[in-house]
């Protein structure tokens, strides 16, 4: 048996600035660059609107839909995620949609998490969504609540709220687990419209199969922007297409340069 | 006023993290450490302090308001009984803390998790309809999948593992591959909003 | 009584289906993988009296997967006179580990402190392999029990890491990469590792590679031991529920496109 | 049998009754299932955060850069009141701001970068016969982010791409779906095993 290189963490460098990091560290601030300068430029008043995405029709349909039938609705994270994590900022983004339309529409608005670190931010994000539409006396602080850290028993208190609260809209989207399923089931058999989005994506495939509209991936990131209209947001959608031209340029390049100089490497990362 | 400092602290340890990935240095390396598990670990564990007061006061209002009493007054219980069965007989191989863990809490948590094998039956019942060219894909590339691991191997057809593990290292993991790629962009162009302070939602910020 | 909905049926065909076969109690005879055989031979290749550490690195909701590949292992283990030194690097896998050790070492009749020993859960994992790796007593310095680490003659015999014959991490998450990637690559000690079916193809690089001896992994991989140990248990009683399982979900998807196939040519005449 | 394993069983029995539908007896056991979870969270924080990351190292050991830490996150009990509830912005903001920092590097690294150059295969095999597995990845891989495209509305050739790309994304679902089923019946198999063995003694 060959022996087994070191691993990265002992080889590595222990200057100040690990040279070996570089080209990461160039591409990171070319990309700021890019989201900054683009967006600079969409407060000019260069605008852009992004192809639709059917999920995010529906959203409004579905709080509409809630307050007609006199039901909540439910927005939960999922139990995978942390304050942290990208992803839960861009839900929070989305929430803060969606917690301006319940606040006109005067419906209820439940919101389960299993981290009291997103539950103290999406408490800020309702309540200045509330302030915002001019309904500041609707929003109630204990509807945005903890139900313990724990998976399951995160997963059997949205269980019990869903089945008892019987909301017509429920929105999934966050990081989920296992508890996926669980919730995307339950949620059918009280009849809600559901609408999810995840970036896990072993559980894609469930939300797939039992919801309503999946947003995949990207586009959870992508759909506060559309819902809002935020500047900043749009501005990076863009340069999320961009970037994603030259890595596909990057890609084809690289493919055929291997074909014709197999022991090239200039391509790795 | 203290959104503003909220957000200069904010861009302040953004920058800070963001350099420190750079850095090989041992000072470097320790400051990362110290943030990622001093700093996170115990503003989380402070939070989990809040979100415990929290969760007493919306199950005493329900009890004050005579709604669901004996369930609240459970969920009460439970809770208070492991911070006491902890302090009065510690956390260690036979204490009543661990047996309520292993007895109450644990077989729960799976039984919970258990559900997920019923859960799966209604959605294949349900979800996995030929109503169009992609659901049919979904179908056909599941069942496939399914098929491939539901006998003993000597009588698993071998080409039925083959097509099956060709269809999970090629066309599956390209899609995989650019989900991930797509997640990325997003997560990044996020934090880099996040980092300059041109992404503000989190503080309840206007746009 | 309330009407009974399609989903009803489906979650009582499910348990008919499990608990049947389960009922049974038949234990399908079945081919070994190389991969179990590869493990099997690993740890019987480690001399009588080697002490190994095994490290319970999931949380308690992979039990069903993780106990019965625990019990093969340790069943093993103990029956070759294996001495087995525990510890968690996830908290919930502390108190199953602890109960796992006792149940199979009392089969075997071994005394904890002499035949087997279990040191507890440390946070912070990564920190915890390199701290093994410089003092085993540095880093729990009392067992789980609480009783001082000199006080149990098996741990005086280990100081370090690579005083262990092997590393067996059981796990349900990527904790078996950062045994790999500190453990073997700093201090030189052999990795194997028993996890959750999930995880295989995550693992199967590391297998290729060497870096790790060997997996098994799933309950199908417990089915596996248990045979090659000639000893039954929960894993080969699982499988044929676990392959009937599977064929009812087929049938339910097959069901579900008839029902949508009948309605929908009924509408189209109507 | 031992009163644990009564407990256990018929707790694991009370939780599969919402699978009829929601009663009281599940009710009972959920409230139980959450507060006993909550509190065991805040022993667990408690000991390996509290005590070991922060008291006794800054009490008994005197490293005093722990200061810090504490005083942000004695900031968030700032949450106890309206008024006061400002304060706990900055603890959130040092959480959410060093994430981003990390996450930024973490994305692009082994997200981004190590995706696409780990799609990087020549064209042509050794045997001089294309490469018809690297060129399904090739096109599965450009045809899923072309339907991640959001700056066009996807018709013409983006359309067509876009459309290849959600047959990839579907073979993707399929494949995860089937796979996952394998572990998802497992856990049921497993409470199956302790009902009938442990809890009935109906197998052994």
């Amino acid at each position: 048996m060959p022996p087994v290189p070191p691993i990265a963490i002992i080889a590595e460098s222990e200057k100040w600035f690990d040279a070996s990091k570089l080209p990461l560290f160039v591409i990171a601030i070319v990309v700021l660059g890019v989201v900054v300068l683009l967006w600079l430029m969409s407060r000019r008043g260069s605008s852009f609107t992004p192809r639709q995405i059917p999920g995010l029709k529906a959203v409004e349909d579905a709080i509409g839909r809630a307050t007609e039938m006199a039901r909540p609705v439910l927005y939960t994270p999922g139990w995978g995620g942390d304050i942290q994590r990208p992803t839960t900022i861009a839900s929070m983004n989305i929430l803060s949609q969606v917690a301006e339309k319940t606040a006109q529409y005067d419906c209820t608005l439940i919101y389960p998490t299993h981290d009291p670190v997103i539950q103290s931010v999406a408490q800020e994000v309702v309540s200045e969504s509330y302030a915002r539409s001019g309904f500041a006396d609707r929003y109630r602080q204990e509807d945005v609540r903890y139900v313990s850290s724990s998976q399951f028993g995160y997963a059997a208190a949205v269980e019990g709220i869903i089945t008892r609260t019987q909301p017509a809209a429920i929105f999934l989207l966050g990081t989920f687990e296992a508890e996926s399923l669980i919730l995307a089931e339950t949620g059918n058999t009280v009849g809600a419209i559901q609408i999810a989005g995840t970036d896990s994506t072993i559980q894609l495939a469930f939300f797939i199969v039992a919801c309503d509209y999946t947003l995949i991936g990207e586009e959870l990131f992508v759909a506060s922007g559309y819902l809002s209209g935020d500047k900043a947001i749009l501005a990076s959608v863009r340069a999320q297409d961009m970037l994603k031209i030259a890595l596909a340029a990057f890609l084809l390049i690289a493919m055929v340069w291997v074909t014709f100089a197999p022991n090239s490497g200039w391509w790795k990362f | 006023m203290s959104r503003r400092v909220a957000q200069i602290v904010c861009a302040v340890f953004g920058v800070l993290m963001f350099l420190l990935f750079f850095s090989g240095h041992p000072t470097a390396k320790a400051i990362t450490l110290a943030i990622t598990t001093q700093y996170w670990q115990v503003i989380a564990a402070f939070a989990l302090i809040v979100g415990a007061v929290s969760f007493v006061r919306v199950n005493v209002k329900a009890i004050q308001r005579r709604q669901d009493i004996p369930f609240r007054a459970i969920g009460l219980l439970g809770m208070i009984s492991m911070p006491v069965l902890a302090i009065g007989w510690g956390i260690g191989g036979s204490s009543p803390f661990l047996w309520v863990f292993e007895n109450i809490q644990a077989p729960m948590q799976s039984t919970v998790f258990a559900l997920l094998a019923f859960f799966v039956a209604s959605a294949s019942l349900r979800g996995f309809r030929a109503r169009s060219i992609p659901a049919a894909i979904l179908l056909v590339s599941a069942v496939v999948m399914l098929l491939s691991r539901s006998w003993f191997e000597s009588t698993t057809s071998s080409f039925l593992l083959t097509a099956s593990d060709w269809l999970r290292n090629y066309p599956s993991m390209a899609a995989r591959r650019a989900i991930l790629i797509g997640i990325g962009l997003g997560s990044l162009t996020t934090s880099l909003r996040l980092i300059v302070g041109i992404e503000r939602t989190w503080l309840g910020g206007s746009r | 009584m309330k009407k009974l909905e399609s989903r009803h049926w489906a979650f009582l065909g499910l348990a008919i289906v499990v608990i049947g076969t389960m009922l049974l109690n038949l234990e399908p005879d079945l081919d070994v993988s190389p991969d179990t055989i590869r493990m099997h031979a690993f740890i019987d290749s480690l001399p009588a009296g080697s002490i190994i550490l095994v490290s319970f690195d999931h949380e308690a909701s992979a039990l069903p997967e993780i106990k019965p590949l625990a019990t093969a292992f340790l069943r093993h283990a103990f029956g070759k006179g294996l001495r087995p030194v525990g510890i968690a690097l996830m908290a919930e896998g502390t108190a199953v580990g602890y109960r796992l050790m006792e149940q199979v070492a009392a089969e075997y009749h071994k005394q904890y402190g002499i035949d087997y020993a279990f040191l507890g859960y440390q946070p912070q994992y990564i920190a915890a392999i390199l701290s093994l790796g410089e003092s085993v007593k540095q880093t729990f310095p009392r067992d789980y029990v609480g009783h001082p680490y000199d006080s149990l003659p098996l741990l005086r015999e280990v100081h370090k890491l690579s005083d262990f014959g092997a590393v067996i991490s059981i796990a349900d998450g990527n904790m078996v990469t950062h045994w790999v990637e500190y453990g073997r690559a700093r201090f030189n000690v052999t990795v194997a590792a028993f996890v959750t079916a999930v995880m295989v193809t995550s693992y199967d690089p590391y297998v290729s590679s060497g870096q790790l001896r060997a997996m098994v992994g799933g309950l199908r991989g417990a089915a596996e031991y248990e045979k090659l140990i000639g000893i039954g248990g929960a894993g080969r009683r699982g499988m044929l529920a676990q392959a009937a399982s599977h064929l009812y979900v087929l049938a339910l998807i097959l069901v579900g496109n008839v029902i949508y196939f009948t309605t929908r040519s009924r509408k189209g005449r109507g | 049998m031992d009163f644990g394993t009564i407990i256990a069983g018929l707790l694991t029995l009370a939780i599969l009754t919402f699978l009829y539908r929601d009663n009281p007896i599940y009710k009972l056991a959920e409230y139980l299932l959450v507060g006993v979870a909550v509190g065991y969270a805040l022993v667990i924080a408690w000991k390996s955060a509290m005590v070991d990351l922060l008291f006794t190292p800054l009490f008994g050991q005197g490293d005093w850069s722990l200061l810090l830490p504490l005083i942000l996150g004695l900031m968030m009990f700032g949450r106890f009141h309206a008024r006061t509830s400002f304060i706990s912005r900055v603890p959130l903001a040092v959480l959410i701001g060093s994430g981003a920092g990390a996450a930024v590097p973490a994305m692009l690294g082994p997200r981004i970068l190590t995706q696409v150059s780990g799609s990087v295969t020549p064209l042509v095999g050794t045997d001089g016969l294309p490469n018809w597995s690297g060129l399904i990845v090739i096109v599965g891989v450009l045809s899923t982010l072309a339907y991640f495209f959001f700056s066009r509305e996807h018709r013409g050739s983006l359309g067509v791409a876009s459309k290849v790309g959600t047959w990839f994304l579907m073979i993707f679902f399929g494949t995860t779906f089937g796979y996952t089923v394998m572990s998802r019946m497992s856990t049921f198999i497993g409470r199956a095993e302790f009902l009938l063995t442990d809890f009935l003694h109906l197998t052994r």
